[in-house]
C-alpha cells in the first residue's frame, strides 16, 4: 500500500500556533511534542463551536441540547474504538488523562472490595514494570505495592537504550499479577517489542498493561493486534486537547474489575446504603466527564486519519533519520537512546558535554525560539540507570519540518560556543 | 534575545571559573542540598572563626551554570565576610530571586550577586540560583546550633 | 452594601447559546443550569486563544510557551484561591470534576499507606452523610465502607426538604471520622447551615467535608467562614468547561493525606523501588492536568466577579420567589423542597399529578425549546425518601429571565392538556 | 414541533385507556422488570394454552406515557396470537426501536405498535417502550423453561 502524499507545509497552516512569533520576534520552533502536541484548527473550532451551541450535559438530559452533547461525546468513544482497533466501543474509558487511566488499573489490584482471582494481590504477589518507564507508570504500581505488601520488580535497559529480557523467565513467573510497560519510551524513543513478554505473561497467567501515550499519537496502534490486556494513553499528546485520557480494556476484565472513582453517572441504582453500577464503560466514569474534551479528541482522532497515520509515521521516520545524522556530527554530544530508525520513533535525547541542559535549553529557546524539553521528563530512574541527572530532548510530530532540524543544530553549536 | 540578560558575562566567567570550588577542611558544618525537579545538587562546608567572621565556604556539586556561578559568587561575598553581613545579603539575594523580575535589586548589599537580576525572570531556574546560598544559610544555623 | 447594577439582556449577550435557535424554529429555554451551566464567550474565547496561540505542558518545560501555559495555569489557581476565600493558593487542588474532589478525600481514609490517626477508618468507624446527597456524596463514601468495614450513616430529611439534625449527638459521635454535607442540594435547592454541624463535629474530633458544586456557582462561598476541612466544586457548573474541578482542603491535611493518584507531576524525586511526593497541591495532581480547563474556569471566575455574585444571588432569588408563586397556581403541581426563598437557591423540582416527568421534559422540550431535568437527578435516595421515582426540575442562573418562567409555566399548562 | 411525531394520537389514547391492566390468574410466568435510569417498572405475567396460544398477557406498573402505552399495546397484539407470531412482533418491534429513526417499520407485522416509530428517534425513551416488550419475551422463555 502507497502512503497517501503528505505534505508538512500544508499540515503546518491548520496549527495556528506554528505562525505565532514569541517575543523578541523569535519564531517558534516546537520540538517538544512529546511532552504535548499543538492543536490543529479542527480541534480548537470543534471545541469552540461545542460550547458556543451545544453544549450540555450527557447521559442525564433529555433535551436538545442535552441530546447533542450525548451523541457528540459517545461519537468520540466510537471514533477512538474505531482508531484504535478495539472491538467494542464499550471497551473504551474516558479518563482525564494517561496517569489517570493506569491509576484505574492499579487500584482495581488489592482492592477488598474486588472478588475476582485475577485482581487480587498481597504479600508474595509481584507487579513487573521496567527501567525506562514514565513516573506515571512507576508510582501508580509503587503505590499498589505498598498498600498490598505486593513486590515491585523491573526489567533492566541495555546501553544502546533498549529492554533487556535476558531475565524475562525469572522476572515473569507464577508470582506475577500483572506486567505494565511502555510502548514507546518517551525518552529514549525506543519502540518496545510486545510480543515476547506478553508470550510469558500468558504462560504464568497475569495479566499485561501497555503504556501507549507515546505511540498512539505516531503509529497505527491496533489494540486487537496487540492482544493485550490493557491500553492506556491521553489526549493532548495526540493533537486533541488537555483534560483527556484514554483506558482500552478487555470487556471481561473491565466488568470484572471493581468500580474505581464513585458518583453520578456511574451507577445503576442507589440506596443509601448500597448501590449497584453502570455496564462498562460508563461504571469507570464518574461525575460529568471531559465532554468537550472528548469531542475535541474525537476531532483530533479525525484529523489524524484524515493524513494518515502510515504517512505520520513515515515522515517522523525521515525526521528522525534525518536528526539521528545531523546531531551525530555534533562534537561531544552523546545520543541516549538508539542511534538508528530501527524500533524508535521521533524522540531524540542527548547530552552535551560539559554543559547543562538546563542551559542548553533555556539559549535554544531565548535566542533561537526553539522548544526543546531539559530535564528528566518524568523518567527520573532511566536517567539514574545512565548516570545523568538530565538531558535535552528533541521530539517530533507531523509538522516538523527538516529546517527545524537544522535550527536545532545550528543553536546547539551556538550553545557550545557560549558555554565553550 | 531575552537570554543576553540571564547569561550576564560575569555568570558566564565564574561558571567557567568558579572561585574557590572543592571541599577544604576544617569545617564546623556540612550540608547536602538537592534540587529535585532537575537534579542539581550541591555539598557545602562553612568555617566560623572569632568575631562572627566567615573564614571559609569551600562546596562541590552538580548543576547548570546558573547554580554553579551562583555557588562561586556566594564564595567570594561571604568569605571573609560577617555572619549576620552574609546573611543580609542573603536575604536580599533571595528577595530578588522571588521577585519575578518585579524587584529593584539592592547593588551595594549585592556586589556581583546583582548580575543574576535577569534568572528572577525564569520561575524554573530561580531555584537554581538559591540552591547553593539555601545550602549556605543551612550550614550557618546548624554551625551555631 | 448596595449590590451593583444587573442588566441580565446584557448579561444573556455574553452567551453565545442563548441566541441558538433549536430544530423546528424553537427558540432556547434553558432551565438546566444545577446540571450544567453555559458558558460566556469571555470563557470560550479564552479557552480558544489559549490552545490556538500559548499552549504547553505546565511545570514541565522550560521553554516559551511552557512559561506561558504555567502561569496562565497557576494563576488560575491564583484567581479560584481567591474566590472561595482560601488562604493559600496552595490549598487548592485541580480534579477532573467534584466527584474526583470528593473520591481523593475518601481515598485517603482508611489508606494502609496513610500514618495519620485522623484518617485511619476500619470497622466500629463512622462515616455521616446525609439522604439528601448528590450520588458523587453517597457512593464514594459506600466504598470506602465497603473496603474498610466501616458504617455509613446519615441525616434524614424533613417533608419540607430541611435536614433533620433531632439526632445530631448520636449520628455525630466519638467514633465518627468524616462527615461531609451537600451545601446546596440539586433537587430541593436547599441550603444547609453548616455551623450546628460542624460544631458537633469539632466537639468530637472528626474531620468535615461540603459538597458546594451547587453553591459556589450562585452564592459568594468563603471557605474560611465555613471553616470546615474540605470544600469540593465543579466548573461546569459556574461557567467553566467540563474536565475540570476543585478540592480545597486546609494545606495541613493535605499534607498528612496519603498521596491518591501517581504518575508524573506529583513527585519531588522518583527510584525504581519508591518516591517522595511535590508539596501540596501538587502532590494530587498527576500527569498532566486539564491545563485549558483551569484556564477557562479562571476565567469564568472573573466573568462571575465582574458581575458580582451578590447581583447573582440577588437575581436568582427574584427570579425563584417568582417561580413557586407561578407553580403554586398550577393545580395538580406539588414542589419537592422550600416553598419561600429563605435558604434555598433557585432550583425548583416538582411532580405534576398523573403525568410523568419524562413526558413533562419531553413535551416542554419537543414543543417549546424548554430545557428542564427530569429523572432523580443523580439523588436517587433522596427521592425515594419522597416516595416518587423521579420529578421534573427548573433550575436557573444569571441569565435565566421571568420570560423565561412564564415560558415554562405556559409550558406545563400544554403538558396538562395533553395527557389531560 | 418534534414531538408530535413521538406522542402518536394513539399512544395517548393507549396511556389515557389501557387495554388489559391489571394482573390476573391463573398465570404460568410473572416476571418484574425495572428501567434503573428512570425507575420505570412492569410487573408482567403470561398464561399459555394448548397449540402454542398466547392466553392472556396481564400487567401493572409505573411509568411514562411511552412504556405505559407500549404495555397497553403489547397486550393487544400478543393476546389471541400465538407465541411464535407475537415473539417475531418482539422482534420487529426491537429492530424499529434499536433503529435510532433510520428503519423502515414493517406496518404488516407491527399493527398499532408502529405508532411507536417516533420514539426510536429518542435514544432516551426507547427503553421505555421496549421495558414492557422485553418483560413478555422473559416471561415467555420462563413458562416455556
Ligand atoms: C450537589 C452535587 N454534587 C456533586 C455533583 C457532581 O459534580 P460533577 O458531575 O462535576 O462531578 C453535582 C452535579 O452533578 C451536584 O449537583
Ligand atoms: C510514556 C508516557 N506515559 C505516561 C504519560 C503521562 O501522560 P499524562 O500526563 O497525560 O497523564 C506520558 C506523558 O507525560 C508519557 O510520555
Amino acid at each position: 500500500m502507497s502512503v497517501p502524499s503528505f505534505d508538512v507545509e500544508r499540515v503546518r497552516k491548520d496549527f495556528p500556533i506554528l505562525s505565532r512569533e514569541l517575543p523578541g520576534g523569535r519564531p517558534l520552533v516546537y520540538l517538544d511534542s512529546g511532552n504535548s502536541s499543538q492543536k490543529p484548527a479542527q480541534v480548537i473550532d470543534t471545541m469552540r463551536e461545542h460550547l458556543a451551541q451545544h453544549y450540555g450535559n450527557v447521559g442525564r438530559a433529555l433535551h436538545a441540547l442535552g441530546s447533542e452533547s450525548t451523541e457528540a461525546y459517545e461519537a468520540a468513544r466510537d471514533k477512538i474504538a474505531a482508531f484504535v482497533g478495539a472491538s467494542s466501543r464499550d471497551e473504551i474509558v474516558f479518563t482525564k488523562n494517561a496517569s489517570e487511566a493506569i491509576n484505574l488499573v492499579a487500584y482495581a489490584f488489592g482492592n477488598p472490595i474486588n472478588t475476582d482471582e485475577r485482581f487480587r494481590v498481597g504479600p508474595g504477589d509481584e507487579i513487573v514494570i521496567t527501567e525506562m518507564e514514565h513516573h506515571s507508570n512507576i508510582v501508580p504500581w509503587q503505590l499498589l505495592a505498598q498498600r498490598t505488601g505486593a513486590t515491585l520488580r523491573w526489567f533492566s535497559v541495555t546501553d544502546e537504550g533498549r529492554l533487556s529480557l535476558d531475565n524475562l523467565d525469572e522476572l515473569v513467573n507464577e508470582r506475577t499479577k500483572i506486567v505494565s510497560i511502555v510502548h514507546q519510551s518517551n525518552v529514549l524513543g525506543t519502540v518496545n517489542s510486545i510480543s515476547p513478554i506478553l508470550a510469558r505473561v500468558r504462560e504464568v497467567g497475569a495479566l499485561m498493561m501497555i503504556d501507549a501515550s507515546q505511540s498512539v499519537p505516531h503509529q497505527r496502534v491496533d489494540v486487537a493486534d496487540l492482544d493485550v490486556d490493557f491500553v492506556a494513553f491521553t489526549g493532548h499528546k495526540m493533537l486533541g486537547p488537555s483534560g483527556i485520557g484514554v483506558l482500552w480494556g478487555r470487556r471481561e476484565l473491565l466488568e470484572a474489575m471493581p468500580p474505581f472513582l464513585g458518583g453520578g453517572e456511574m451507577i445503576e441504582a442507589v440506596w443509601m446504603d448500597h448501590s449497584t453500577y453502570a455496564p462498562v464503560p460508563h461504571k469507570f466514569e464518574a461525575g460529568t466527564p471531559p465532554i468537550v474534551e472528548a469531542v475535541g479528541l474525537g476531532a483530533a482522532v479525525d484529523y489524524l486519519t484524515s493524513i494518515g497515520m502510515d504517512a505520520i509515521k513515515q515522515h517522523e521516520r525521515e525526521l528522525t533519520g534525518y536528526t539521528l545524522d545531523a546531531l551525530g556530527e555534533i562534537p561531544g554530544l552523546r545520543i541516549v537512546g538508539p542511534r538508528t530508525v530501527i524500533a524508535r520513533g521521533g524522540t531524540v535525547s542527548f547530552t552535551l558535554e560539559g554543559i547543562h541542559p538546563h542551559d542548553v535549553g533555556q539559549i535554544l529557546d531565548d535566542v533561537f525560539g526553539i522548544a526543546v524539553r531539559v530535564g528528566h521528563h518524568c523518567a527520573r530512574p532511566l536517567h539514574l540507570r545512565f548516570g545523568i541527572p538530565a538531558t535535552t530532548r528533541a521530539s517530533f510530530y507531523l509538522y516538523n519540518t527538516t529546517a527545524e532540524v537544522d535550527a536545532l543544530v545550528r543553536g546547539l553549536h551556538h550553545v557550545q560556543k557560549v558555554f565553550g | 534575545m531575552i537570554a543576553e540578560s540571564m547569561y550576564q558575562e560575569l555568570i558566564l566567567e565564574h561558571y567557567k571559573h568558579p572561585q574557590g570550588r572543592g571541599l577544604r577542611e576544617p569545617f564546623d558544618a556540612e550540608v547536602h542540598h538537592v534540587n529535585p525537579t532537575c537534579g542539581d545538587e550541591v555539598t557545602l562546608r562553612v568555617k566560623l572563626g572569632d568575631g562572627g567572621k566567615v573564614l571559609d565556604v569551600s562546596y562541590d556539586g552538580q548543576g547548570c551554570s546558573i547554580s554553579q556561578a551562583a555557588a562561586s559568587v556566594l564564595h567570594e561575598l561571604a568569605t571573609g565576610s560577617t555572619i549576620e553581613e552574609s546573611l543580609s545579603v542573603v536575604d536580599e539575594f533571595t528577595r530578588l530571586m522571588q521577585g519575578r523580575g518585579q524587584v529593584e535589586a539592592d547593588e551595594d548589599v549585592l556586589g556581583d550577586a546583582v548580575a543574576f537580576a535577569g534568572v528572577a525572570k525564569f520561575p524554573a531556574r530561580v531555584k537554581c540560583a538559591l540552591l547553593s546560598w539555601m545550602a549556605y544559610k543551612d550550614a550557618v544555623l546548624r554551625s551555631q546550633a
